[in-house]
């Protein structure tokens, strides 16, 4: 029997297998399609403290191996999350994490507060790190101060679990594995989406309305490898792998280079039921390998002197 | 849109048994699935062969027949890009990852009211799946559909087979009434007198000439949008269409694909997908 | 006819089409598989003073639409390549890019002077942005001070045109065009590769014997588009784009984000002659949009306000 | 290594007319190609069909057999991961971009040399078209054919057909002499009196061994080495394998897809690829 319990600080998973915010909507809508409580956890769509309507479309592209979005964090507020969709999320045997946005630091505070008085939120999933939005997200992320100071506030404001969602669009990810750490952090997801752009050639316009978007999807992978493996070493805190996840070799690809967990994001489109595969390739893996724990792979990774 | 409860989805690897080409980029492929072979007229599946690379992403396709008995589905395909002819290319015997039955479909009529179907192309395909909801006499319905020319009216002898009345009209008079697929649309809703209903389903402009011409005469008409989709599970909200619900201040963004693809006509903002 | 020629500083290149350093050997290797007259010019594998026997094997890995590789700079050095390969290479009637690299900014100095003294050599391309090297490469191209000290030493040390390739590794690459700029450099190369990191889950060794990697190839065009557009809009001088370039339309998109010329990377070692099917889709697009010249191209994104 | 000239190459997208399976993952496909059907024994092509999200690059292999008058070359192929399977699923008529014939391949015996030729895995491919070009009596020549078991000996029957002499062993015993490929070898090398040569392709381990027994008999001895291509054309640098050549201070990277793949075994560091 290998054991695929993971600790994300106080958090307790079932298996290390979650779904990413923006690409589960807020966990309902894949119900009936997926038994969520296959996963580990589900994170929700970016939440603000009011309703927001998003970007125009074309809000997604498809790129080699990836995909391009914009979405503009349309979502219901925070509010209206805990009073109408919540109750039913509930009913679902697993781990809730709510994706925090603000576009103030008094905003991240306020919506952390207000998630964490629910019933049934586990976990805060801070996104200092959205590129599509033009106020806060992604400028939070890109500035060690200001990642401090929005994580610290989450800190004070709540006693869930808090995990800082990282930027990968900066030029040393460790700076920020740091600041979170010491801002109180009790883990780190690891990473958004990588800032693009794609251009429709015969309008000379953006492939997307909003202009620019995230890149997602396999295509990253390496990068997103890498970045996990470097804030690993940074920090104590466990560190939740992203980025380009489709089969459990690239999720063990995580797990050996220091993720404790790690969730699939824009494979839920194209194969939302592909956690079974995942975790039996992972218990196929972990058996050949006579491991009886996932715990003793995390950061097995043999790195070159 | 409606909230009426629609047959659930599976996400299941399924084979493709039948292929029948229609000529140049048009053929009709049929597939194994007990899930989807429920579905209602309008409703559609999320199809992707394997993967690729320019291909991140399934492809919405139309159910345009069903066979509950035997499990099996077809739609009908046009091969335009990386997606719908990878597709396409499917081998009879090989196989497809499929999501589906997805969407909420066309509104069943009262017995009373005459049917007007307006089709463009693969606009069409929900049609064949709808009219055999219909059973009535073919007297009670008719299918206008338009093409820029006769090489754009693929779909004309299978649902001739499907023995619907049909009205037939191109741009360039290459095949049936030379227009318009409006012109011969508003000839027959000044014969009709009694309760008429409209169901439009094609390219974005033929769609919002009709509802127009619902809205002036009153007539209920719903229209099938086809926004670019992504997931069809109401995840990546990439599929969004702008539409004024009552009693709400401003039209909101809605996933076609879980509140739609089918919407009252006078719901829709038109001009923005 | 349509005007090809572009400007890079005093270059001018017979069209906008190079083969980018490290994926063209010195040229001479495909001039048997590529008539090089056919390309506006070639750039050559990275050069330090002396001869390099590279990073161990395995040197480059296969991602989804990309190339992880870490060769680490194996190379014959500039003096031997001034008095052994130049001369072959000056039969071609290309213009040839020395790619110039150095541990110290006195070697990067060094190697600029021998290859501006060398007859044949059209323009010097600093390399600050290899991500496969233990000194140099990378460190200068990810600190803004050392960018502009570099680049003033090399254009101390030369009359030829001086284009710095700059790393996409970074918060905010305009802040790196500019030191650029300032530095006195003609043009500047966007971009080199992005750093990562793919694991062999049965060793758990990374898959490259360096251990990371640069990544390279379509994966990596949106972030390159976006970074091109981002620099063209930062700075006056020309911008060269560089990213996975893999047809013509791939081209034209940085085209369209503001670069005046492009190189071809990876594409060159599995389709070493697609530059006659590249310059062929330019110009049938060029005609069809009305356009008699691809200058008139440049920079003409309608980015939504 | 050598630098004897070589046929020019070419990069071209060529068509792959013949498919023979010959059982499990290993086939022989043969392609239309002027230049490669000029290759010389030991050369290989990069070939690949079509861009594919986990096959950015080509894959090098050797040339078994060539038809310079019908302008045709044919290759033996194990398919063994992404890259090589796409190659194995080509269907008769589609095209693949091919480039070759690349590398240096055996540098021909003299008339007065016994040749040994020592093959394993899909290292026995060369040997084919070495075996045609050695146009003299089966005497004076053997291959050495060997392998784990009777089914990793997929083309005896293909060698035999060419009129080869072959000894064949496997680990296992199941087909041949049980042991390894060098027990025969050594046997044949003992009962040998005259002037002799060696060429080995196969396993790395087995090359290692073969070039032994030729260092202990002063035997000259060529191996064909496969480390992981790119490109086969000297600019990846990926595929550089150790070689010590006279005269230089210390062994050095070099590429073996321009300065082999065929190299003198004293030159060949081992155990670095
Ligand atoms: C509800 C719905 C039902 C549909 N029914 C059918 C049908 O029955 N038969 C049929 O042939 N086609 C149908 N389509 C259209 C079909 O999905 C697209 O033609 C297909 O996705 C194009 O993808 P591609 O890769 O082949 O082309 P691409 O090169 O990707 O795109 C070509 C064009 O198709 C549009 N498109 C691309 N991807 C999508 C997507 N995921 N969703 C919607 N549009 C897209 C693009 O905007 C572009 O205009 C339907 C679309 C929707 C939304
Ligand atoms: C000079 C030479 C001649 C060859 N001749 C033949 C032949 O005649 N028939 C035949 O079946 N195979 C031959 N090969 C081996 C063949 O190229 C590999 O089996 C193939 O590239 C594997 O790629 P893949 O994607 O199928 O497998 P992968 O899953 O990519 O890799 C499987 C194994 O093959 C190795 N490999 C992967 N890519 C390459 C590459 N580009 N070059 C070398 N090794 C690689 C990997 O290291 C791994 O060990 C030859 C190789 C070389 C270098
Ligand atoms: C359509 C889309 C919407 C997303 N929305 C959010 C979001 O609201 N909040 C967030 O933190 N990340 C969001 N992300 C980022 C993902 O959670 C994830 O970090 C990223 O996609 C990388 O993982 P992947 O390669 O597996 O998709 C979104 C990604 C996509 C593709
Ligand atoms: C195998 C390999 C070797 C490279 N060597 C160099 C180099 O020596 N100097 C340099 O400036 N860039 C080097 N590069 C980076 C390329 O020049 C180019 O910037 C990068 O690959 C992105 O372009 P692409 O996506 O078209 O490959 C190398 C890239 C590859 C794949
Ligand atoms: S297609 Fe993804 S939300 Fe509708
Ligand atoms: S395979 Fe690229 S250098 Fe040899």
């Amino acid at each position: 029997m290998t054991a695929l319990k993971v600790r994300i600080g106080s958090l307790e998973l079932r298996n290390p297998l979650m779904a990413a915010s923006g690409t589960c909507g807020y966990g309902v809508e894949i119900a009936n399609i997926v038994d969520l409580s296959t996963l580990g956890g589900i994170v929700t769509k970016g939440l603000y403290m009011s309703a927001r309507d998003g970007a125009e479309v074309p809000r997604i592209a498809e790129t080699p191996s990836g995909l391009l979005n914009a979405i503009g964090l349309q979502g219901v507020g925070i509010r209206a999350f805990v009073e109408k969709v919540l109750p039913e999320l509930r009913t679902h045997d697993t781990k809730v994490i709510v994706n925090v946005c603000g576009e103030t630091v008094d905003e991240y505070a306020e919506v952390s507060r207000i998630a964490s008085d629910a019933d049934g939120v586990h976990a805060l999933e801070v996104n200092i790190s959205c590129p599509n939005v033009k106020t806060g997200g992604i400028a939070f992320g890109t500035d060690p101060v200001m990642t401090h100071e929005v994580v610290s506030a989450v800190r004070r404001a709540s006693r869930l679990p808090v995990i800082p969602k990282l930027s990968p669009n900066v030029t040393d990810i460790t700076v920020f594995a740091r600041a979170c750490e010491e801002a109180g952090a009790d883990a780190i997801s690891c990473v958004n989406t990588f800032l693009g752009l794609a251009i429709d050639v015969e309008s000379r316009k953006p492939r997307l309305a909003f202009g620019t978007g995230g890149l997602s999807g396999p295509a990253i992978r390496p990068l997103a490898v890498r970045m996990t493996w470097q804030a690993a070493r940074a920090v104590k805190i466990p560190i939740i792998g992203i980025g380009g996840i489709a089969s459990a070799n690239d999720a063990l690809e995580f797990f050996i280079a220091g993720a404790r967990a790690v969730q699939v994001g824009t494979l839920n489109f194209s194969r939302p039921n592909i956690y079974a595969d995942i975790e039996a390739g992972i218990v196929e893996y972990l058996t050949r390998h006579q491991l009886s724990d996932i715990n003793e792979l995390v950061g097995t990774i043999q790195y070159p002197a | 849109m409606t909230s009426r409860t629609m047959p659930p989805a599976a996400d299941r690897v399924c084979r493709m048994v039948k292929r029948e080409s229609l000529g140049g980029s048009y053929s009709m492929l049929t597939f194994e699935s007990a899930e989807v072979s429920k579905a209602q007229a309008g409703q559609f599946a999320m199809i992707q062969p394997a993967v690729h690379a320019d291909v991140t992403l399934r492809r919405p396709f139309s159910i345009m027949d069903t066979d509950p008995a035997e499990g099996r589905f077809s739609i009908f395909l046009k091969a335009i890009g990386p997606g719908s002819r990878a597709v396409a290319d499917l081998r009879e015997g090989e196989s497809a990852r499929v999501l589906g039955p997805l969407g909420h479909g066309f509104t069943p009529p009262f017995a009373d009211e005459r049917v007007f179907l307006v089709g463009g192309g693969y606009g069409v395909a929900p049609f064949a799946l709808f009219s055999q909801g219909l059973n009535r006499d073919r007297a009670n319905y008719r299918l206008f559909y338009g093409g820029r020319s006769a090489a754009e009216l693929p779909l004309v002898e299978e649902l001739e087979k499907r023995g619907m009345a049909i009205t037939l009209s191109t741009d360039d008079g290459t095949r049936g009434e030379k227009g318009r697929v409006t012109a011969p649309l508003i000839a027959a809703l000044d014969a009709e007198h009694g309760k008429a209903r409209l169901y439009a389903c094609g390219p974005e402009p033929m769609m919002h000439a009709v509802a127009r011409i619902a809205l002036e005469r009153k007539i209920p008409c719903e229209v099938s949008l086809d926004p670019w989709m992504g997931c069809g599970l109401g995840t990546c909200l990439g599929c969004v269409v702008k539409i004024q619900e009552p009693g709400e201040s401003k039209p909101k963004n809605r996933p076609a694909c879980t509140e739609g693809p089918v919407f009252d006509s006078t719901r829709v903002i038109w001009g923005h997908h």
